[in-house]
């Protein structure tokens, strides 16, 4: 059973060894590698069927020494969040390598080997319970994306990677002399183990490297030239998947081991999340491209999720996962329109575009779905996400969910804009009479996510009541007196271990009290240790 | 007396050192200046003595100013007109700045540090036997406490033959050398 | 010990280190250059020789030695390869020495 | 009375392996027919690499009990031991690159002599115990070099180049020699156990020589600012002899100085520490800031050895047991990344028959797709990405630094590391990137012949890089107890 996460992990590392060694020409190399990546959903499902939602802990982790000088393991398993985020990842992987695979890329034995390479990076990231583990997968994603951009990309490529490569690696180097600091000072580098720090400096290396993938302002400054050179399928990987490592990295290594930090740098941290979340709905609802639109939908979208994981509550952190999976299959599925509309019209300008809704139903239809729902109408699976988001923000103060609900209504202006932009007005002078509609290709690929997003507006507690198990109760509480409590709760009694720590210089005591439970708190959800 | 003749004789010899060092390095042709090198090591072949150094000495004139030297010379012979250069001439300035710099930067430093170690430990050597630095007593630490020694040191010099050798091939015939930047 | 202290042979010693650090610096030909480095290395020898009186041991003599050894050698690859290059009719002057560049 | 000293064979066996194998092969240059000279001979070299390869593991395995040996001239210890298996190692490899490097036939012996009596003088120079020893194994290896550097005396940029490594080399040897004869007049004392015992920490003369000790065995390690002659050699001297040097000196010089600093001058362990630091950074700045605008790969390779000698200094400066341990990892996956970029780098230049440059490596990774991939692991590994040893080497270094309590060291590293990404990238941009019939490239003489022996290199390499990713605790093991043998 414990197998599962490092199959999840290694099945498509292996699927890309084969796919790059083989020498199959490009129809069957593309086909093996699609059957790669379904077989991976699949192992995802069993993964999902065999999980205990109700249980907080960590499942079906495996735990080998790696480098025990360092107390350095491979250990890698799941939370009930991070089920969500890897079971995500696979379905867009797949649309993606499937789409490829339909486009037909050239030299498709290292185009779909770094695809596959790059799906075992992403759950890596989302499955690593050690955090040098989790430095190796989150740098080990830079290089496959390094390279699909770069081969694949459009006429800016060069550029394009160079601005990518620079945000990203300072970004991660940053993290990496944070993360030697901190495990040499906690004597392990185990996630479930290590100790809260409350080094300021340290948290600031961790959230440089989040806040770049996430993107987050101001550090959102790779983001154009990335995402308009891109190959739409990895466009679609970069703003669907990709950028949840950063806020994943966030939810579990920058908010739970810096307890303190958080709390100082809260206000902060949450001005950063609204700027990015106005600006950049504003630069979406002015960008002149059907690109521009997602992928500055994208970064507002990050400051929204951000807003919700540093709420600081429960509502807050279960919207912040769901939109995460929300908006991991909206925007991928965008991106993937945004491919298809540009094959036929060689341009997403919106002054080139328009009346393509015309003579194709299937194109309209399912644009019109994936557009309703990320702009958040009621019943949708993101306006669930969204609404716990402020709700939890709307409980750390008022202000914030004002922001929020105002870059909603923003939202709605640019995906109606551009949906219009595309789909009605006049007909484009980019767009000829003979573009067809959708192939049955391309409805394979985007469909299945649409589907989901509408499996989810049905049921959106699939994920918000199942992402951090049964516990709802506090973990952690500011003292006023700059210490904070580190409760662990023993359910069947009712009863919660209370650490005090206090501190005093840099030194700090704990002791441990107990407690009866003290519900109905507002503080924080334990969701790992 | 003895004591006043020995200084005499150091001043004499340390001098022609310097000014032979200092001949050396501002000839314009090479030939003066290995000529003035071979002044150097004679005059620090003197000094050697002074220090009880015989058989240093001795190896200083033959091995120097003997083999080495003369090697020099048949190349500069060689190499005739080809060789001279006018000195302190153009030349980049910041090079020069920083050369006098480090140059000066290591005097200055070394003789802080003697002149801060002047006093007791630098003048008072340690009394020692007549046959202190003779043939024989060297001849015997090399063959004991510094064979090793012994044994690399004409390993070196074996490799060094063999560069000469391999360096010493004529161009390949036909070829204008200065053509061939094949790989630079 | 009769004659001057120890100390003026390091002093004199630095000096000639200096002069030949100098000459290796400012000097254009390989042929100067490759004799100031034998005056660097003799200046190291004849600290080495003071020292080995002042300490009444040998060894620093031997090492001596084996520099004046080890100089040769570096003068027979040194002077080989000035040859090679002045047989190919190259500038023998290490600022035009100019074939590699970046 | 002469009391020979006893001689324990078996410490000095790999280096005396190689060097016989160097008189075995002197005589192949005379012996053997001039057709097959060339087989011979490099087998005979491999063979000797291999060799003392096997006998220096040997050594490791019986010498965990560090001792000196033939009258304190040298070390019979792991630290040694290890360094000799990296040292034959890559000698070994070496050896495969080198095989169908275009080169004078008649020469061919004469080559391969003085690669392994290059070897076997780093062998010899990495045991040194002494102050003299110390000097002439640094003069063994460095004139085999000088001379392979200039090997190729039909043109006139090795020539060069051995001219201009010979000239700071001779001048880095003197100021180590200088150096030592500071500290030797300061102690009385040659051995660097007694200078230790003789316990004069912080004399003035004494800190004086320690200087200039450091000084010329920096002049080796090629850190700046005393890795002037880098650039120059490595660019000038033909190809394989660039990998051999860019590993094997960098080996031998930073084992060594950490060897000389540790066992020597451990009194002085703070001042040295400081020096050793600020060597780092600077070689750091200077490494990175050189490669970035470099255009001619080898020469950009040159500059980001500066910059790795940098940050295996760093390991030096943290001055414990971490340190040690981090410099010998570092140092595997190091040799093993640079020999073989250098071997890519050496196959692109058979192929092309003009130096290669970034712009003509394009295409290079579509067209020979193992090679490609191979460069483009070495590059990442340069640049400390994980699923390399580089990335370990790196967080070791900088773990060591932190123990220390030296966290700007670690800032140091990183900011050197973030610019070093804009260079290395731009290789793996280079080869794939752009394609090579958009820039016209065509090999010289037609398509490039298989280079089995190259590729074998390569490939061993490239298991090493990425093998000492995965085992990183066995290898760590292995440099722990190596690292044991010094007074930590």
């Amino acid at each position: 059973m414990h197998w599962l996460t490092t199959i999840l992990i290694f099945l498509p590392v292996a699927g890309a060894l084969v796919v790059g060694a083989l020498p199959l020409p490009r129809y069957w190399v593309g086909s093996l590698a699609s059957l790669i990546s379904l077989v991976e959903v699949g192992v995802w499902i069993t993964t999902a069927t065999k999980f205990d939602f109700g249980s907080a802990s960590l499942q079906f982790s495996q735990r080998r020494s790696w480098v025990s000088d360092l107390n350095i393991s491979y250990h890698v398993g799941q939370y009930a969040f991070s089920v969500w985020l890897v079971g995500v990842t696979t379905v867009v992987m797949a649309a993606c390598v499937i789409y490829g695979w339909w486009v037909g890329r050239e030299r498709a034995r290292a185009y779909f080997s770094l695809m596959l390479l790059l799906t075992g990076a992403v759950v890596g990231v989302f499955t690593a319970q050690d955090l040098l583990l989790f430095y190796a997968f989150f740098e080990a994603m830079l290089i496959p994306l390094y390279i699909l951009i770069g081969v694949w990309g459009g006429a800016e490529r060069l550029r394009a990677t160079l601005t990518f490569v620079i945000y990203t690696v300072v970004g991660s180097l940053l993290m990496l002399a944070s993360i030697v600091a901190y495990g040499l000072q906690q004597g392990t580098f185990d996630l479930t183990k290590i100790g809260p720090s409350n080094s300021t400096w340290l948290f600031l290396g961790f959230v440089a490297a989040f806040a770049i993938k996430s993107p987050l302002f101001p550090l959102h400054g790779w983001l154009p030239a990335t995402y308009r050179e891109s190959p739409p399928e990895v466009s679609a990987v970069l703003s669907g998947i990709v950028s949840k490592a950063g806020l994943y990295g966030l939810l579990r290594i920058a908010i739970p081991k810096f307890p303190e930090v958080v709390a100082d740098w809260r206000v902060v941290l949450l001005v950063l999340a609204s700027i990015s979340l106005v600006y950049g709905s504003l630069l979406a609802w002015r960008a002149p491209d059907f690109r521009g639109v997602v992928m500055y939908s994208s970064l507002a979208q990050s400051g929204l999720i951000v807003l919700g994981l540093l709420a600081n509550n429960d509502l807050g952190l279960d919207g912040a996962v769901l939109q995460m999976v929300n908006h991991a299959l909206m925007s991928s599925a965008l991106f993937l329109l945004a491919g298809m509309v540009e094959r036929r019209t060689s341009t997403g300008e919106f002054a080139l575009l328009g009346g393509m809704a015309r003579g194709r139903p299937a194109l309209a239809t399912v644009m019109m779905t994936a557009g309703i729902i990320s702009l958040a109408v009621p019943l949708s699976t993101s306006f669930a996400g969204e609404f716990l988001i402020l709700a939890g923000a709307f409980q750390q103060h008022w202000a914030w969910a004002v922001i929020g609900a105002g870059a909603i209504l923003l939202a709605a202006m640019y995906m109606l804009r551009a949906i219009s932009a595309v789909l009605h007005q006049d007909v484009g002078p980019a767009v000829p009479d003979s573009a067809l509609d959708l192939r049955g290709g391309e409805l394979a690929v985007v469909v299945p996510l649409v589907l989901c997003l509408i499996g989810l507006s049905a049921y959106p507690n699939l994920i918000s009541g199942h992402a951090f198990g049964g516990n709802r109760a506090i973990t952690q509480v500011i003292t006023p007196g700059g210490g904070y409590l580190t409760p662990t709760i023993d359910h069947a009694a009712q009863r919660a271990n209370l650490t005090t720590c206090t501190k005093s210089g840099n030194q700090g005591s704990c002791q441990t009290v107990l407690v009866s439970a003290p519900s109905g708190t507002t503080t924080w959800t334990r969701y790992a240790p | 007396m003895a004591n006043f003749l020995v200084w005499v004789v150091w001043l004499g010899a340390a001098f022609a050192c310097l000014v032979s060092a200092l001949a050396v390095v501002s000839f314009r042709n090479p030939f003066y200046s290995a000529l003035a090198l071979i002044g150097n090591l004679a005059s620090l072949a003197v000094l050697f003595l002074l220090l009880s150094g015989e058989f240093v000495a001795a190896g200083q004139v033959l091995v120097y100013g003997g083999a080495v030297m003369v090697m020099f010379l048949f190349v500069i012979a060689y190499l005739g007109d080809k060789s001279e250069e006018s000195p302190w001439s153009g030349g980049p300035s910041w090079q020069i700045v920083g050369a006098v710099l480090a140059g000066g930067a290591i005097l200055a430093e070394v003789i802080v540090v003697v002149g801060l170690k002047a006093g007791d430990f630098l003048s008072s050597p340690k009394p020692v036997t007549r046959d202190f630095g003779s043939p024989a007593a060297l001849g015997r630490l090399f063959l004991t406490d510094h064979l090793l020694a012994f044994e690399v040191t004409s390993i070196v010099l074996l490799v060094a033959a063999v560069g000469g050798v391999v360096l010493g091939a004529h161009a390949r015939q036909g070829e204008d050398p200065t053509e061939v930047h094949a790989r630079t | 010990m009769r004659g001057p202290d120890i100390q003026w042979y390091v002093i004199l010693s630095a000096i000639l280190f200096s002069v030949g650090a100098l000459g290796v610096m400012l000097r254009r030909s390989p042929l100067i250059i490759l004799l100031s480095v034998e005056i660097m290395l003799n200046a190291a020898n004849l600290l080495l020789i003071a020292f080995s009186r002042l300490h009444g041991r040998e060894d620093g003599q031997i090492f001596a030695i084996s520099v004046m050894a080890v100089a040769a050698s570096e003068v027979v690859v040194g002077l080989g390869m000035i040859v090679a290059m002045g047989r190919r009719h190259v500038d023998l002057d290490v600022d035009k020495l100019r074939t590699l560049r970046g | 009375m002469i009391n020979k000293p006893h001689v324990d064979w078996f410490a000095l066996s790999p280096s005396l392996g190689l060097i016989g194998v160097s008189f075995v092969l002197l005589l192949v240059a005379v012996l053997v027919p001039k057709n097959a000279r060339k087989p011979v001979a490099a087998f005979l070299a491999f063979a000797g690499f291999v060799g003392s390869c096997a006998l220096s593991v040997l050594l490791y395995d019986r010498s965990a009990q560090a001792v000196t040996a033939v009258h304190d001239a040298i070390f019979r210890d792991r630290w040694s031991a290890l360094a000799q298996v990296l040292l034959a190692g890559s000698g070994a490899v070496a050896v495969l690159i080198s095989y169908r490097e275009k080169m004078r036939e008649e020469h061919i012996a004469e080559y391969y002599a003085l690669l392994t009596a290059a070897g076997a003088g780093m062998a010899f120079f990495v045991q040194a115990s002494n102050l003299m020893t110390l000097f002439l194994g640094l003069e063994w290896f460095s004139i085999a070099l000088y001379v392979l550097t200039a090997i190729d005396i039909d043109l006139i940029g090795s020539l060069e180049a051995g001219l201009k490594y010979l000239i700071v080399g001779a001048v880095g040897s003197a100021t180590l020699l200088f150096g030592s004869a500071l500290v030797y007049g300061t102690t009385g004392q040659l051995s660097f156990d007694k200078i230790a015992a003789a316990g004069h920490g912080h004399d003035v003369m004494l800190v004086a020589g320690l200087a200039m000790v450091i000084a010329g065995l920096a002049f080796k390690a090629s850190a700046a600012p005393f890795h002037m002659w880098t650039p120059d050699a490595y660019q000038g001297a033909p190809t394989p002899v660039t990998a051999f040097m860019s590993s094997a000196t960098k080996i031998a010089a930073l084992v060594v100085t950490y060897r000389v600093l540790t066992t020597a001058f451990p009194h002085d362990q703070r001042l040295w520490s400081g020096a050793i630091a600020g060597i780092a950074i600077a070689s750091l700045a200077w490494g990175n800031i050189g490669a970035l605008v470099q255009r001619n790969v080898k020469r950009l390779l040159a500059y980001s050895s500066v910059s790795h000698a940098g940050f295996m200094l760093i390991g030096i400066a943290a001055a414990n047991a971490l340190g040690a341990r981090a410099l010998m990892y570092y140092l595997i996956p190091y040799a093993a990344m640079s020999l073989g970029a250098f071997a890519v780098v050496a196959a692109r230049e058979r192929e092309l028959g003009v130096p290669v440059t970034l712009h003509n490596l394009a295409g290079f990774g579509w067209e020979r797709p193992v090679l490609g991939i191979s460069m483009w692991v070495f590059v990442l590994g340069m640049l400390g990405f994980p699923l390399t040893g580089g990335f370990f080497g790196k967080f070791y270094v900088f773990a060591a630094a932190y123990r220390h309590g030296w966290w700007w060291l670690i800032v140091a590293g990183v900011i050197a590391t973030m610019i070093s990404a804009y260079y290395y990238l731009g290789i793996v941009r280079a080869m794939y990137f752009r394609e090579s019939a958009e820039l016209q490239l065509a090999p010289a003489g037609g398509a490039p012949n298989r280079e089995l022996l190259l590729s074998a290199g390569v490939l061993i390499c490239l298991v090493v890089t990425v093998g000492s990713f995965f085992a990183v605790q066995p290898l760590i093991d292995v440099a722990r107890h190596a690292a044991n043998a010094l007074p930590l």
